[in-house]
C-alpha cells in the first residue's frame, strides 16, 4: 500500500535538509518513536502507537538505500516486528524536499507492508491514520524548525495534503478494509510501521 | 500470577475459587465449577454460546472476568431444569420444535430465550427474531428455535 | 483466545479511581461494561497491566432531571437506559437508539459512559449526544469539568479526556415543544455496527418552521459526526420547503474522512448515509407535525 | 421396487433421544473432557502468506513458567508413518501435507510451532514469546492469477507444482457445432467467493498416550470416529486395536471434521512425546484462518437452446482454489462439479473442463455439497437464458426437467439417474409458491417502484455415494440380559439426529417399544466400523445396517419364543416388546422373559439352540448412488437505494424417499438452506492482495442470524430409493440449492434495471455498484 503525504515547513531547503537529517531533532518529533541504538549503518528504534485501548509496539531496524543531498532525496527501508505477538511491518519511505524559496515542501512516499493482527483488522483507515501521524510529525517538526518560538509564528500552519486514496481506488483497496465492529473497527498499529520508517529513516540521515 | 479468591453464587450454590484476574467467567464456570454446559464458540462476544444469567440478566460470560462477578448470582444452563430433571418450558419447547441439532449453541439459546421471555412474555415475531439475533446456530436455520420461542411464550 | 495477564482493581469511589489511575499511569485502563474492551484484550490487540473497574460505583449510576437537562451516570447500563420512562419522555432519541446498540446480552453490561468514552465512530450514543447537544462530565485529581459533546470526539477511539480522567456522566438537553426524533441505521445484520447511520432531532415552531435541528451521523467518519451544514441550512425554513433528499445530500457534503472497508467503499457509505438521513428526516418531521394536532 | 418398512416409529415425528442431555448442558463435547495432569496445546502460526523460515528460537517460551514443551517441524514431521485418507485411498498421489510448516510458511495461519503448557492461558502467553525468523516471499493471494504468477514471476506455492496447478480433468470436448448452430446460446462467468463450514464448535481433540501399554486414546470432535482411529494408527505406525477414539457430542461439522487435518496430526504426534494427555481446542480465529476453505470457483458456463428453449448442449469450464494444503486430495473431488453439471435436466450434450490451483491460503476442505458450483452456475445461467429468450424461468425449467417416467436416465456425463422425479418436486414448489399470483404482485410492486423477485433452483443430488469405505456400514444389535435392546453403530453425529433415527428403526425392526431401545455410538472400542457422518449417507446406510442386523436378531428372538410358547416360529409375531402367537395374541412372552431365559437359564433352551441374542451385520449399498432431488423457490425484495436484500418467502420441495423422521429431514434441509443463504448474501472469507485474511473473527465473517432468514415452507415427495426402506440421504441438499435460488430471486427483482449478479456474494454494496453501472 502506498501513501503520499506532503507538508511544508517555513524554512529554506538547506536548513530543512539539515534539520530533517538531524536525528536528535527529528526523532522527538515522530509520534511514539524512540531511538534504541545507532551502530554504524544500522539503527534500531521502537515505535509505539496507541489508538484508544489498542497499543501496538514495533521494534525496528533500518537500512539506508539512497540519500542524495543535492537532490535532497532520501530512501529508507525499515522493518519492524511487534514486541508482543507475531506481527511485522515494513516500510520503504522516500523523502523528497522541494525548494519553494522561503518555505520547503517535503513529500513523503511510503510503501507499507503489514502482517499479523494489524493487517487482519486494520486496513480500513490506514491512509487516514498515516495522514494524521504525519500531520502531527509536521506540526512538531515545524515547531522545532521555527524555534526559538517567537510571538509571530508563521501564519500558515502546516497543512497535510493527503494524496493517499481515501480507499476509493477500486475494489481491491476496498477489500483491504476491515468491517466495523467491537473488536477493531479501526486499528492504527499499521501506522506504527510508517512512523518507524520515518524515525529510522531520519536517524539514518544523521550519518553524514 | 497474583491469583485472588472469587466468591459467587452459581445456580444457588455458594462457590469460591482462586483465579487470575484474567480468567473469564466462562472459564471459571467450566473449569472451576465443572459446569461445562456453558460453551465457548468465539470468545469475542459474537456467537452467544456462552450466555448465562448474571443477577437475572443475560450476559456473555466470555466478556466478563470472573473477578467482576464476585458477589453476584449466576445461573447457567445446568440451573434451568428442575432438580427432578423436568425441562423448563423453554427447554421443552426447543425439544418439541426440533430447535436443536448438534446442541453446541443450545445452552446459549436456552439462557437468552429464558431472559427474553422474562422481559417480554408475549413477543411479536419480529421481537423474537431480534431477540435471537445475538446467538448463532449453524445447524437449524433458526426455524425450530423461532417456533420454540412462540410455543414457550404460549406455555408460560 | 485468552487475555494477557493484568492486575484488577475495584476502587471504592470515583476519587479513589482517579487517584489510582494517577498512580498507575498509562499502563492502567478503566474497565466499565467491558463489551468493547474485553474482546480487544481477548484478541490481544490491547494490553494493560492494570484494569480499574468502575462499573459498580453507585455514584456513577442514575438518571436525574437537572434543570433543562437529564443527567445520566456513566455506569448506567444500556439496558436501564432503554427501559427508563423518564428518558423515553424527555430524551426519546436515546431510547430509540438503544435497540441498535449490539444485542440485548451486550446491553445488559454495556454502559453509556463506556460507549461515549470508547468513542467508536459507529457508536449510537455518541451520535445522539452530538445531535442533541449533550455535554460530558469528567473528573480528575485536577478537578471536575464539563466538555461539550461537539468538542469531545477527536479521532478513532480518541476523545478530549485527559489520561487518568474519568467520565462521570452525560447531560442531555431536554427538547421541548413540537419535537420529532428518528434513528436510521443500515448494517449487514441486526445488531452489527452500522455501515452508516443517523439520528435526527427536530423542533418546529407553530408555523411549521424548523426552530431547532440536530443531525448525528455514525459510521461516516473517523469519529461520530454532526451534520452542521445540513442543520444550519434547515433552521428557520418551513418544512414544506425542505426535502429529505436535499438534506441527506447536504449532510454528506462536508464529510471528509468516510471510511472504506469490507462492507463498502466511502462512496457507498455516503450514498447510503444520504438515503438514511432523508428517511430519518421524514420520520422526525412526521412526528413533530403530528404533535401539533395533539398539542 | 424395494419394499419399504411399514413401521410403528419410522415416518413419525419422534422426539429426539439426544435432546434432554443437550438442553440441560450435560452433553459431552471434546472441550468438556479433562484427564489427570492434562496439558494444553496452542500453535504458533505464520503472520505471512508466504515466508521462508530461517530459524525458530523457543528459549524464551521454554523459560516461561508453566510451559512444558515447544515442538517444531524437526520434532514432529519425521515421525509421520502414513498419512493417507480413506476417502481417497492409499494409492492416489497426494498433495503435500506436513504436520508443521517445513522451511516455508505457506499461508497466514500456517502452524509453525506447537507450544505445550499447563493451561491455555499460559500456552498463549508463550506463543507470543516464540521468535520465528521469517524472510517474507511473494505470495499467490488471488487464485485467478495463480498460473500467471507462476509463469511470469515464478511465484510458486509448492516446488513440486511449478505451474501452481495441482491437476485437472476434461471430459469430452464441447460440441461446438451445436453451439454454433443453436437458435439461442447463453454464456456467463460465475464467480463464487470463498466461504466455509464454520461449525459453532471449533475443531479439537484430547490425546492420551500410554507408553507402557502402547495404547492411544483420542477424544475428538469428529464426524468419523472409526476412520480417525485408523488414521491415527497409520500416522503413528501402531496397531489400530491399540487405538480408541471416543466422541459423544460434536458441535457441528458440515464436512470440516470428516478428514483429519494437519493440526490433528500435530497433536497426535506430540501427545506421544508427553507423559500425560494433551488437549487442543482451536479458537475461532484459528478456525477461520486455518480449518480449511470451500467453494471459491471461477468459471464460464454456456448453454445452447433451440427455438422453443429446449436445451441442446451445455459446457462448463472452471478453476477452483485449493489453497496451500487441501485436505484430502482435491483433484478428484473437484471433478464432481463437472460430472453433476447437467443436473436434473434433459441435456443431450454436456462437457466440462477444470483446473485446481494452489494459492497461499489455508486449503480446500470438505463442505456440505462440495460440488455446489454445478448447481449455482447452471441455475443462474438458466435464468439468464430465460430472460434472453423472453421466457419465464419456470416455463424454461418445466420444458427441460426430467420426469419419473424417463428413469432410468443416463446424463450426458454418464451419471445413472434412477428412483427420482425432479419434475415432481419442481411442480410442487411452483404450486406452493403460487407462481402466477407472485408475478401479478410483482407487476403491481414495480408500478410502485418496489423491486421484488422470484428465484428457482433445482438439482439432483448423489447421496450415500458407495465408493471405497463409504460403500458399507455396520451395526450390532444386542438384547441385553434385561430384555432391553442396544444398537451399536459408528455414529459420528454432529447434529444429524442419528441416535434417534437408529432407535426408531431398531424398534420397528424388532417390534420393541421405543423406550426399550437405546444406542451406543462414537466409541470405536464397542462399535463396528463405519465411515461416519458424511456424504449424506448416515440415514440410508445406517438404516440398511440396522435392518440386516435386526433381521438376524429377530429370527433368534422368534426361535426362542416359539419354543417357549410351544408353537411354530411361523406363528410368532413380535410387537410391543413381546413375542406372541399371531392367532392368539394373549399367548405371549415378553422380551424380558426371553432375555432372562437366554442369559440366566440357558440350559432351559432346547439342545442345539444358541443362547445368542445379538447380531452384527454389514450392509453394502446396492447402487453406486442414491439419487435425491429438490427444488428451491425463494422470493425477495431489494432496496435499490441501500442494496439490502430481504427474503420474503422460502420454499423447499424435496424428495429424500420415505422420511424416517420428518423433523430430522426438515431440520437438515433448513440448516443447509440457511448456510446457502449465507453464501449468497453474507459469508465471505476475504484475503487481501498480500494474502492477509480479513475475516478471521465473527465480526468480519458474517454468519446468518435469525433476523436474516425467512420462514421455510416444505413440500415432500417420497419416491423410494433403491436401498433398504427406500431411504435417501438429506444432509447436503439444502446447502446446494439455496444459494442459486437466492441469487436468481435477486436477479429477477433487478431485471427491470438490467442488473444480473454473477459474482458472489450479493452484498448490498455490490448490488448498489451494479445498479449504478447499469444506470450509466
Amino acid at each position: 500500500m502506498e501513501f503520499v503525504n506532503e507538508f511544508r515547513v517555513p524554512v529554506p531547503i538547506n536548513q530543512a535538509w539539515e534539520v530533517l537529517t538531524d536525528v536528535e531533532r527529528v526523532v522527538p518529533a515522530i509520534p511514539g518513536a524512540q531511538l534504541l541504538s545507532v551502530d554504524g549503518d544500522n539503527f534500531t528504534g521502537t515505535v509505539k502507537v496507541k489508538v484508544g485501548p489498542i497499543t501496538m509496539q514495533y521494534k525496528g531496524n533500518a537500512s539506508f538505500e539512497d540519500k542524495d543531498s543535492s537532490a535532497h532525496r532520501a530512501v529508507i527501508r525499515a522493518d519492524g516486528k511487534e514486541t508482543r505477538g507475531q506481527g511485522n511491518a515494513s516500510a520503504v519511505v522516500t523523502a523528497e524536499l522541494k525548494d519553494e524559496g522561503e518555505t520547503t515542501s517535503c513529500v513523503l512516499t511510503t510503501d507499507l507492508t503489514i502482517s499479523g493482527k494489524a493487517a487482519q483488522f486494520g486496513r480500513g483507515i490506514l491512509s487516514d491514520v498515516a495522514t494524521k501521524l504525519i500531520g502531527q510529525f509536521a506540526e512538531r517538526l515545524e515547531a522545532d524548525l521555527v524555534a526559538p518560538p517567537s510571538s509571530e509564528t508563521p501564519t500558515e500552519s502546516p497543512r497535510t495534503l493527503s494524496a493517499a486514496p481515501q480507499s476509493e481506488s477500486g475494489a481491491s483497496l476496498d477489500l483491504l478494509g476491515v468491517v466495523a465492529l467491537p473488536i477493531a473497527k479501526r486499528v492504527l498499529p499499521v501506522a506504527g510501521a510508517l512512523a518507524a520508517g520515518l524515525a529510522i529513516g531520519y536517524l539514518l540521515g544523521r550519518r553524514r | 500470577m497474583h491469583e485472588r479468591t472469587v466468591r459467587m453464587k452459581v445456580n444457588g450454590q455458594d462457590t469460591a475459587a482462586d483465579v487470575e484476574p484474567r480468567t473469564t467467567l466462562a472459564d471459571f464456570l467450566r473449569e472451576r465449577c465443572g459446569l461445562t454446559g456453558t460453551h465457548l464458540g468465539c470468545e469475542h462476544g459474537a456467537c452467544g454460546a456462552c450466555t448465562v444469567l448474571l443477577d437475572g440478566a443475560a450476559i456473555r460470560s466470555c466478556l466478563l472476568f470472573a473477578v467482576q462477578a464476585a458477589g453476584a448470582e449466576v445461573t447457567t444452563v445446568e440451573g434451568i431444569a428442575a432438580a427432578s430433571g423436568e425441562l423448563s418450558p423453554v427447554q421443552a419447547a426447543l425439544r418439541d420444535c426440533h430447535g436443536l441439532q448438534c446442541g453446541f449453541c443450545t445452552p446459549g439459546f436456552v439462557m437468552s430465550i429464558t431472559a427474553l421471555l422474562k422481559a417480554n412474555p408475549n413477543p411479536s415475531d419480529e421481537e423474537i427474531r431480534q431477540g435471537l439475533s445475538g446467538n448463532f446456530c449453524r445447524c437449524t436455520g433458526y426455524q425450530g428455535i423461532v417456533n420454540a420461542v412462540r410455543v414457550a411464550a404460549d406455555t408460560t | 483466545m485468552k487475555a494477557a495477564s493484568f492486575d484488577y482493581h475495584r476502587p471504592e469511589s470515583v476519587d479513589g479511581a482517579t487517584r489510582m489511575l494517577a498512580e498507575l499511569g498509562e499502563d492502567a485502563k478503566i474497565l466499565a461494561g467491558g463489551q468493547s474492551l474485553v474482546p480487544m484484550l481477548a484478541l490481544r490487540l490491547a494490553f494493560f497491566d492494570h484494569l480499574v473497574d468502575i462499573s459498580q460505583l453507585d455514584e456513577l449510576k442514575g438518571i436525574e432531571r437537572r434543570g433543562d437537562d437529564v443527567w445520566i451516570g456513566a455506569a448506567t447500563t444500556d439496558a436501564v437506559i432503554g427501559d427508563d420512562e423518564q428518558i423515553s419522555s424527555a430524551v426519546p432519541l436515546l431510547t430509540r437508539a438503544t435497540p441498535f446498540v449490539g444485542h440485548f446480552q451486550i446491553r445488559s453490561r454495556g454502559t453509556l459512559g463506556g460507549s461515549i468514552a470508547h468513542a467508536d465512530p459507529a457508536g449510537e450514543y455518541p451520535a445522539v449526544a452530538l445531535a442533541l447537544g449533550a455535554s460530558v462530565e469528567a473528573v480528575s485529581p485536577g478537578g471536575r469539568r464539563t466538555i461539550p459533546a461537539t468538542e469531545f470526539f477527536t479521532g478513532v477511539w480518541e476523545t478530549a479526556l485527559e489520561p487518568g480522567e474519568v467520565l462521570t456522566g452525560v447531560r442531555f438537553p431536554v427538547w421541548t415543544g413540537r419535537r420529532g426524533f428518528a434513528v436510521q441505521e443500515f448494517a449487514r445484520r441486526h445488531g452489527d455496527f452500522a455501515i452508516a447511520g443517523t439520528v435526527v432531532a427536530v423542533a418546529l415552531d407553530s408555523h411549521d418552521r424548523v426552530s431547532r435541528c440536530g443531525i448525528g451521523l455514525l459510521g461516516l467518519g473517523s469519529t461520530p459526526r454532526r451534520a452542521s451544514k445540513a442543520e444550519a441550512a434547515v433552521v428557520g425554513r418551513s418544512v414544506a420547503d425542505l426535502t429529505g433528499d436535499d438534506i441527506g445530500e447536504l449532510a454528506m457534503s462536508d464529510l471528509d474522512d468516510i471510511p472504506s472497508d469490507l462492507q463498502g467503499s466511502a462512496s457507498y457509505r455516503s450514498r447510503v448515509g444520504a438515503v438514511l438521513v432523508a428517511r430519518a428526516w421524514a420520520e422526525a418531521i412526521e412526528e413533530a407535525t403530528t404533535e401539533a394536532t395533539n398539542a | 421396487m424395494t419394499q419399504t418398512v411399514a413401521g410403528r416409529y419410522a415416518g413419525a415425528r419422534v422426539p429426539r433421544v439426544e435432546d434432554s442431555r443437550l438442553l440441560t448442558g450435560h452433553g459431552t463435547y471434546v472441550d468438556d473432557v479433562t484427564r489427570p495432569g492434562m496439558l494444553h496445546a496452542c500453535f504458533v502460526r505464520s503472520p505471512f502468506a508466504r515466508a521462508r523460515i530461517d530459524g525458530i528460537d523457543a528459549s524464551a517460551a521454554l523459560a516461561f513458567p508453566g510451559v512444558r514443551a515447544v515442538f517444531t517441524a524437526g520434532d514432529l514431521n519425521p515421525e509421520v508413518k502414513e498419512a493417507w485418507h480413506a476417502v481417497v485411498g492409499k494409492d492416489v498421489p497426494d498433495t503435500p501435507r506436513p504436520p508443521l510448516a517445513e522451511g516455508e510458511a505457506k499461508f497466514v495461519g500456517d502452524p509453525v510451532a506447537l507450544v505445550v503448557a499447563e493451561n491455555r492461558y499460559i500456552a498463549e502467553d508463550a506463543v507470543d514469546l516464540v521468535e520465528v525468523d521469517y524472510e517474507p516471499l511473494p505470495a499467490v493471494a488471488d487464485f485467478t492469477q495463480a498460473i500467471r504468477l507462476a509463469a511470469d514471476a515464478g511465484v510458486v506455492v509448492h516446488e513440486a507444482y511449478p505451474d501452481n496447478v495441482a491437476g485437472g480433468m476434461g471430459g469430452a470436448p464441447p460440441n461446438e457445432e451445436t453451439f454454433a448452430s443453436a437458435a439461442h446460446v447463453v454464456k456467463a462467468n460465475v464467480y463464487q467467493q470463498m466461504y466455509a463450514p464454520v461449525p459453532i464448535e471449533t475443531r479439537g481433540l484430547v490425546v492420551e498416550w500410554q507408553a507402557a501399554s502402547g495404547e492411544l486414546t483420542v477424544w475428538a470432535s469428529t464426524q468419523i470416529p472409526h476412520e480417525l482411529r485408523a488414521f491415527s494408527a497409520r500416522l503413528l505406525g501402531i496397531p489400530a486395536h491399540n487405538v480408541r477414539v471416543i466422541m459423544r457430542d460434536t458441535g457441528g461439522g458440515f464436512g470440516q471434521k470428516v478428514v483429519p487435518m494437519r493440526e490433528d496430526m500435530c497433536i497426535l504426534l506430540a501427545a506421544r512425546k508427553l507423559p500425560t494427555a494433551l488437549k487442543w481446542i482451536e479458537d475461532r480465529r484459528e478456525n477461520l484462518m486455518s480449518a480449511g476453505q470451500a467453494r471459491h470457483v471461477d468459471g464460464t458456463v454456456r448453454m445452447a437452446f433451440d427455438e422453443e428453449g429446449t436445451i441442446l448442449a451445455a459446457d462448463i469450464d472452471f478453476m477452483q482454489d485449493i489453497g496451500a494444503y487441501p485436505t484430502p486430495y482435491p483433484v478428484l473431488t473437484t471433478a464432481a462439479i463437472g460430472m453433476f453439471f447437467p443436473g436434473p435436466y434433459r441435456m443431450p450434450k454436456a462437457s466440462f473442463n477444470y483446473k485446481t490451483v494452489f494459492t497461499n491460503t489455508a486449503g480446500l476442505a470438505a463442505y456440505r455439497g462440495p460440488w455446489q458450483y454445478e448447481t449455482l452456475s447452471r441455475e443462474i445461467l438458466l435464468d439468464i437464458g430465460a430472460r434472453t429468450m423472453g421466457m419465464d424461468p419456470v416455463e424454461l425449467r418445466r420444458g427441460n426437467i426430467l420426469r419419473c417416467d424417463e428413469m432410468p436416465y443416463f446424463s450426458a456425463t454418464g451419471m445413472p439417474y434412477d428412483h427420482v422425479a425432479p419434475a415432481d418436486t419442481f411442480e410442487q414448489a411452483v404450486k406452493i409458491l403460487n407462481h402466477e399470483g407472485f408475478r401479478k404482485e410483482q407487476r403491481e410492486a414495480l408500478a410502485q417502484g418496489r423491486y421484488i423477485g422470484l428465484g428457482f433452483s433445482a438439482y439432483i443430488e448423489p447421496t450415500a455415494g458407495a465408493t471405497g469405505n463409504l460403500a458399507t456400514e455396520g451395526a450390532t444389535i444386542r438384547m441385553e440380559s434385561t430384555g432391553k435392546i442396544n444398537v451399536y453403530v459408528n455414529g459420528g453425529s454432529t447434529g444429524n439426529s442419528i441416535e434417534t433415527t437408529v432407535v426408531q428403526l431398531a424398534a420397528d425392526a424388532l417390534g420393541a417399544d421405543i423406550e426399550d431401545v437405546g444406542t451406543i455410538q462414537g466409541d470405536t472400542a464397542v462399535t463396528p466400523y463405519g465411515a461416519g457422518a458424511q456424504g449424506s449417507r448416515s440415514g440410508p446406510m445406517t438404516a440398511g445396517a440396522v435392518s440386516e442386523a435386526g433381521a438376524v436378531l429377530r429370527k433368534q428372538i422368534t426361535a426362542m419364543a416359539a419354543h417357549r410358547l410351544g408353537v411354530e416360529e411361523s406363528d410368532i409375531e413380535l410387537g410391543g416388546s413381546n413375542a406372541f402367537v399371531r392367532e392368539d395374541p394373549s399367548t405371549r412372552v415378553s422380551f424380558a422373559d426371553i432375555a432372562y431365559r437366554a442369559y440366566y437359564e440357558p440350559q432351559q433352551l432346547p439342545a442345539g439352540m444358541a443362547a445368542t441374542l445379538e447380531a452384527t451385520a454389514r450392509y453394502t449399498a446396492p447402487t453406486p448412488f442414491t439419487w435425491a432431488n429438490a427444488t428451491h423457490a425463494c422470493t425477495c425484495e431489494v432496496d435499490v437505494q441501500t442494496g439490502q436484500v430481504t427474503l420474503t418467502r422460502y420454499i423447499v420441495s424435496e424428495d429424500v424417499g420415505p422420511m424416517i423422521n420428518p423433523n430430522v429431514v426438515e431440520g437438515q434441509i433448513a440448516g443447509g438452506t440457511v448456510q446457502g443463504i449465507g453464501g449468497a448474501l453474507l459469508e465471505n472469507m476475504v484475503y487481501d492482495d498480500d494474502g492477509n485474511p480479513l475475516s478471521s473473527t465473527f465480526v468480519d465473517y458474517l454468519l446468518p442470524t435469525a433476523t436474516e432468514v425467512p420462514t421455510i415452507e416444505y413440500g415432500h415427495i417420497e419416491i423410494p430409493g433403491p436401498g433398504v426402506g427406500g431411504y435417501k440421504g438429506v444432509g447436503e441438499g439444502g446447502a446446494i440449492g439455496s444459494t442459486p435460488a437466492v441469487i436468481n430471486a435477486v436477479n429477477d427483482a433487478l431485471a427491470p434495471l438490467g442488473v444480473t449478479v454473477t459474482r458472489l456474494p450479493a452484498s448490498p454494496a455490490a448490488l448498489v455498484d451494479l445498479i449504478e453501472q447499469a444506470a450509466k
